[in-house]
């Protein structure tokens, strides 16, 4: 299979998506004459024009709102979200007009519209933008979330949610434009809802999304050559709909469980992972839950301070060790 | 049955909306006729809102309920103008807007009533009424929310190579909002390329609930906050339908022309509390509602209609029928069945996208 | 005790507080010459003035703004959200500023800042007027969320919340400002922090904030009656920061608990409750905690819908059912 | 060790800030002394900003660096007329305002490298500059977010009883944002009461990011915008340092004195790219960057100076002297510690509120 980055996946699915239905629209910041600011857009508006692809004034709300009025016309409208930190100017439209026109319109007007950008920290831009939205958003009906984290999963689950009759909040990993893996040529969807065993194993489930999936491979190598403990990783990838079903049955078999994020733990898609397993395996589980996220503060800027506000492997190793009632270096 | 939906396809088909073979608007003589046929509209309307005022009180309304009491020339002048195809958009203000593009004040009343015959099954209320076959694309109740959403709807029909235009209505306490900003400089914007068809209808009623003009700005030439965009403007008095009535043709058939929007502000006045829960009227005095009650858009159409020679027994038969319009329309939400519970769930997700382009031109074949 | 409304607990808090500091000042939408929407601000203005009782356009991002601004510089205003629905529009400003200024500027800037509202449904508003949105603010560290249900902690609370050196979201039970309950004279705070035990009992743990506090007392009054069940009911009254000691220790005591919210269910108060009491008291619960959530939906117009929407004593005598292994009708 | 803080607390006590007992700002006479001393201050800053630019490539500056190559004048000129007291407040390209205002170049630079003896202890980083004590308000790095702070501020200024002013800078590109539109709006009802001295600066620097003023709205006028609001404006010629004294004495005085909002659009260029990562630079010409760099206000200073008979050694030596600070800068930000681990959980919550007034008087004292 072609090895292409998580960037290119990203373009090429619109692109093909643009090339195959003339509904499909790009608007956002600099996505055009800039070229992109993360370059995702990069030679679209060569190809399409900029009827196709229009750049906008700085008015997240204004250009989001508009792209939903476009959408409720019959196009499909890719709006870009320079960083996801800027969404909270179009909150509005988000969550008033995109989430719930379906409903109040008695189901006459449908907002089939993705809203994509870069998602999540780790390049020190500090607390105004440092911001992981998945239970953020995740928490309104009539929205779609995902959040891939492989260049496969990024141009199947464009291509679905370009799709999608419906308002898909698309979390991209931001830190992760540059890396690579292998991606099918051609067209192919991966559908909402289902998660993603990245690793099979027998002794603990360890649970995220976006990068932190990434890193929970790390770990999940390191404990079966330094401890013997074979880790089951899942990625989760879609947050709403969200797959109870493959986290569970995990869970049953390993009877341990770890969830690790990097947004803010209260009222957060790892709560919600704990309480959905501990309502559906609570007599598999050996353990409680544990969950590991970002440190309780805003961003910080300085590395060794950002560095230790997200999760670490040696937190995951330690939650692994208490959930499976290993002393600690045991 | 009698409802108001007859008469608006038939305006639709032979109304001054048409322009003649140089592409100038037909309102060169008087169509008394015509006039006597908005009067109807507007007396429905009126004692629409009556009715449903009446049953909020009696707490077969619940939520918000905003009345278009004194308001009804604007969007009955502007709507003349309306040609199918055409969408309109508004805030949450909307049943005289909904009932003039066609839906049946059985339907809008049911909805009202929250009742499973309602224009949207119940499900949104007075302030979401929706018809989008009939180009009626919502009414919604977040000041300055919808604005964007009408500016990206132009876009589209210019998209979609029609000469549609979005009819977009905003109060002007929304005019405040920072969406409208937002919204009104994308118009401009994508107006220099002919891909804003979009007309702004601010109806300055002189409030927002309880905040006058004056106390919401510091600039309160409303039209002009539209130079800020490069949007050429122009006001008209809102309680004088004919006026109304010819400025509409007149900008709607510029913005259909040259894919620019244009805004008009409309001087009118809410003499309707602002919801129907609001009893106290501090903020205004009895004294000013008087003397706008002598502008009456109803009552100034009147006068004008028995100077052009109607009789006036011919404009008592008609409010009479008019009464008989909106009881049956209550009559009708009392007895619908409130919708089954089984619609608390549906809706949420669409199956597959409604494409209101599609909708609308299905619905007129 | 007097006994006032709910209403004049809040209007007493401020107008107290109004003359203590004269740096308190009322910034919002109609709360002035207009009287308030829901009356809270009655005769505020003729007391104060208009320096002071400052009416505003339609424009919630400008001054919330304004008000963190005026907070910055050594002011304390209180910030009306007509409801809290429209505080989406001012979402940037209270979540980019309002909760992260104290920590980017390291320290040299404070926003002692009250945003204070009716939240919840219950009165037919439909989709974009019904939000619960505890869960939704709570997520950011730096803010601070209440939900006061009695007159007695609507005034100690609103008191706190005012003296409190950081951004309060103040969110007010909007269906409930009728309703009267025992208010002492004069000035007292309810610390943030603390849940409050509403009710005693041994054999379930119910647990909730806002007006489903009222509902779940009903409840335990019909289980006592009609089931031999004692519930204790927690009013939980602060979000952030939150009171776990209380919630785990009531249920080391019954091994048993449900949690009920008006909010959605996804990513929520109670996915934080269930996590909670799993993680620390998981060897005590002799059953999964139950959740009983608003229906994952916008919420809808229609009377009987609305009321099918939000939570009721049935489901929720059901889950209580559920956790102490009683068949249904036992 | 050689600061910009002695010259800033000089500037403060004798500059042309001060009016005359008329109240007429005292700016009679070409004070060649005063624009030496604007002359060292404006090298400082380019060479911090480039020695900036270098650090970010070596790695040592992380996130997002925005400089202010082109645009010094505007700052430089605008704060000469800063009284103690007055606040300032900006978006993210913040270093040339903390630095004029009178933080170190040492605890800016610090903070740019994420260092404990950083302005706000490595916790904000370039786009987060806070120095309450010399009115500081902080840089900010939402596009429009800081806009309505501004505002408040200058109410809490007049509500607690000084003349002081708000000095608020805003961007081209963020004058299309929504919370422009809404703050501008209160400010122009607040100064109705003498409530609201706020001085706005438009830095027009041609761009937002990529985006030419041209491509973000169709009314490029952007002083005009202010008179949506009420707000009176003027524009000026940001790349000349005189011009932008003169004018920031006159508008500054005037706000002072009526409580009234002000605008000015000061046309000016970005002559580095948007931020340091950004190398592409597809959205201008090489040509239009060479145009501008003639106008580049450290040259026109250079040559207005050397017409008032200012020698080019004493320039040189200054520009040596530039050097000095700046190298001592990056050496003591290179050398810094990073924050202990425990500053993580600190600031998150005050104990007690921070008054910005009291803060900075006690400064002073
Ligand atoms: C963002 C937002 N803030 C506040 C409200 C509450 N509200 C409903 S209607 C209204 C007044 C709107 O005034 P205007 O735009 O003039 O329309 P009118 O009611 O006069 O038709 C307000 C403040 C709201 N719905 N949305
Ligand atoms: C709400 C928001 N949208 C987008 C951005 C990304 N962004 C950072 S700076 C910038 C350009 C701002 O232009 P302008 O206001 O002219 O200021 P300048 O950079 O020219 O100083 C953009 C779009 C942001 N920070 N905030
Ligand atoms: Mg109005
Ligand atoms: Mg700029």
């Amino acid at each position: 299979m072609p090895v292409t980055t998580y960037r290119e996946a990203l373009r090429s699915a619109m692109a093909e998506e643009m090339e195959r239905d003339e509904s499909v629209v790009l608007i956002g910041e600099d996505i055009g004459v800039y070229g992109g600011t993360h370059l995702v857009t990069d030679g679209l508006l060569e190809r399409f024009g900029p009827k196709r692809v229009i750049d906008t004034p700085i008015s997240e709300g204004g250009f989001t709102g508009a792209a939903i009025g476009m959408a409720m016309m019959g196009m499909r409208p890719i709006v870009e979200m320079m960083t996801w930190n800027f969404s909270f100017q179009a909150a509005d439209q988000i969550i008033q007009n995109a989430a719930k026109i379906h409903y109040f319109s008695g189901g006459q007007a449908s907002v089939p519209l993705v809203i994509r950008g870069p998602n999540g920290g780790g390049v020190q831009l500090s607390a105004q933008h440092t911001h992981s939205l998945e239970g953020f958003y995740g928490h309104f009906p009539g929205l779609k979330v995902v959040s891939p984290v492989t260049p496969h999963d990024a141009k199947g689950m464009m291509i679905a949610a370009i799709r999608d009759p419906n308002p898909v909040i698309f979390l991209e990993a931001g830190a992760l434009y540059g890396t690579k893996g292998e991606v099918p040529e051609g067209e192919y969807t991966v559908p909402f809802g289902q998660a993603r065993i990245a690793r099979e194993g027998t002794d603990v489930t360890l649970i995220a999304y976006g990068r932190q999936v990434n890193l929970l491979l790390r770990v999940a190598e390191r404990l079966a050559n330094e401890e013997k403990i074979e880790a089951e990783v899942i990625d989760l990838r879609s947050i709403r709909p969200f797959d109870e079903k493959t986290i569970v049955e995990s869970v049953k078999k390993t009877n341990r469980a770890v969830v690790v994020q990097e947004q803010w733990r209260w009222f957060s898609v790892a709560s919600e992972v704990a309480a959905i397993l501990q309502e559906q395996a609570f007599d598999y589980l050996d353990a409680p839950v544990e969950r590991v996220s970002g440190a309780e503060v805003p961003a910080p800027y300085a590395r060794n301070l950002e560095q230790a506000a997200f999760p670490s492997e040696q937190q995951v190793i330690e939650a692994v060790r208490r959930v499976t009632y290993r002393a600690r270096g045991a | 049955m009698a409802t108001t939906r007859g008469s608006a396809k038939k305006r639709r088909a032979d109304g001054p909306g048409d322009t003649n073979p140089d592409g100038v608007p037909v309102l060169e003589r008087r169509d008394t006729e015509k006039l006597v046929g908005y009067y109807r509209q507007m007396v429905i309307i009126r004692l629409f809102e009556e009715a449903s005022q009446r049953a909020f009180r009696q707490g077969k309304v619940g939520g918000y309920l905003h009345v278009y009491i004194g308001q009804e020339a604007v969007a009955t002048g502007f709507l003349d103008a309306h040609r199918p195809g055409d969408k309109v958009i508004t805030a949450y203000r909307d049943h005289a807007h909904a009932l003039l593009l066609g839906s049946t004040p059985r339907e809008v009343m049911a909805e009202l009533f929250g009742k499973a015959t309602g224009l949207v099954k119940g499900k949104g209320g007075s302030m979401h009424l929706f018809d989008v076959k009939n180009d009626m694309m919502g009414g919604y109740g977040i000041v300055g929310g919808h604005i964007p959403l009408g500016v990206g709807m132009a876009y589209a029909l210019r998209y979609q190579g029609t000469d549609n235009i979005v009819q977009l209505y905003l109060g002007d306490g929304a005019i405040n909002n920072g969406a409208f900003h937002e919204a009104a400089n994308l118009a401009g914007l994508w107006g220099r390329d002919g891909m804003n068809p979009c007309l702004f209808i601010v109806e300055n009623n002189q409030y927002g609930m309880g905040t006058s003009v004056e106390r919401a700005t510091a600039m309160t030439d409303l039209a002009r906050k539209f130079d800020s965009y490069g949007i050429e403007h122009e006001k008209v008095d809102g309680m004088d339908l004919e006026a109304v009535m010819e400025c509409a043709h007149r900008v709607a058939a510029r913005v259909r022309e040259t894919g620019k929007p244009y805004a008009v502000e409309a001087i009118t006045y809410r003499i309707a509390p602002h919801g129907a829960a609001d009893f106290l009227e501090r903020y205004r005095t009895k004294e000013e509602v008087r003397k706008w009650r002598e502008r009456d858009p109803i009552g100034l159409l009147e006068r004008k209609l028995i100077d052009y020679g109607v009789e006036e027994e011919r404009l008592e038969a008609i409010r009479a029928e008019a009464k008989e319009v909106v009881d049956d329309a209550v009559r009708f939400a009392d007895e619908s069945p409130e919708p089954p519970l089984e619609e608390l769930y549906t809706d949420v997700y669409a199956e597959e996208s409604v494409d209101a382009s599609r909708e609308a031109s299905a619905a007129r074949r």
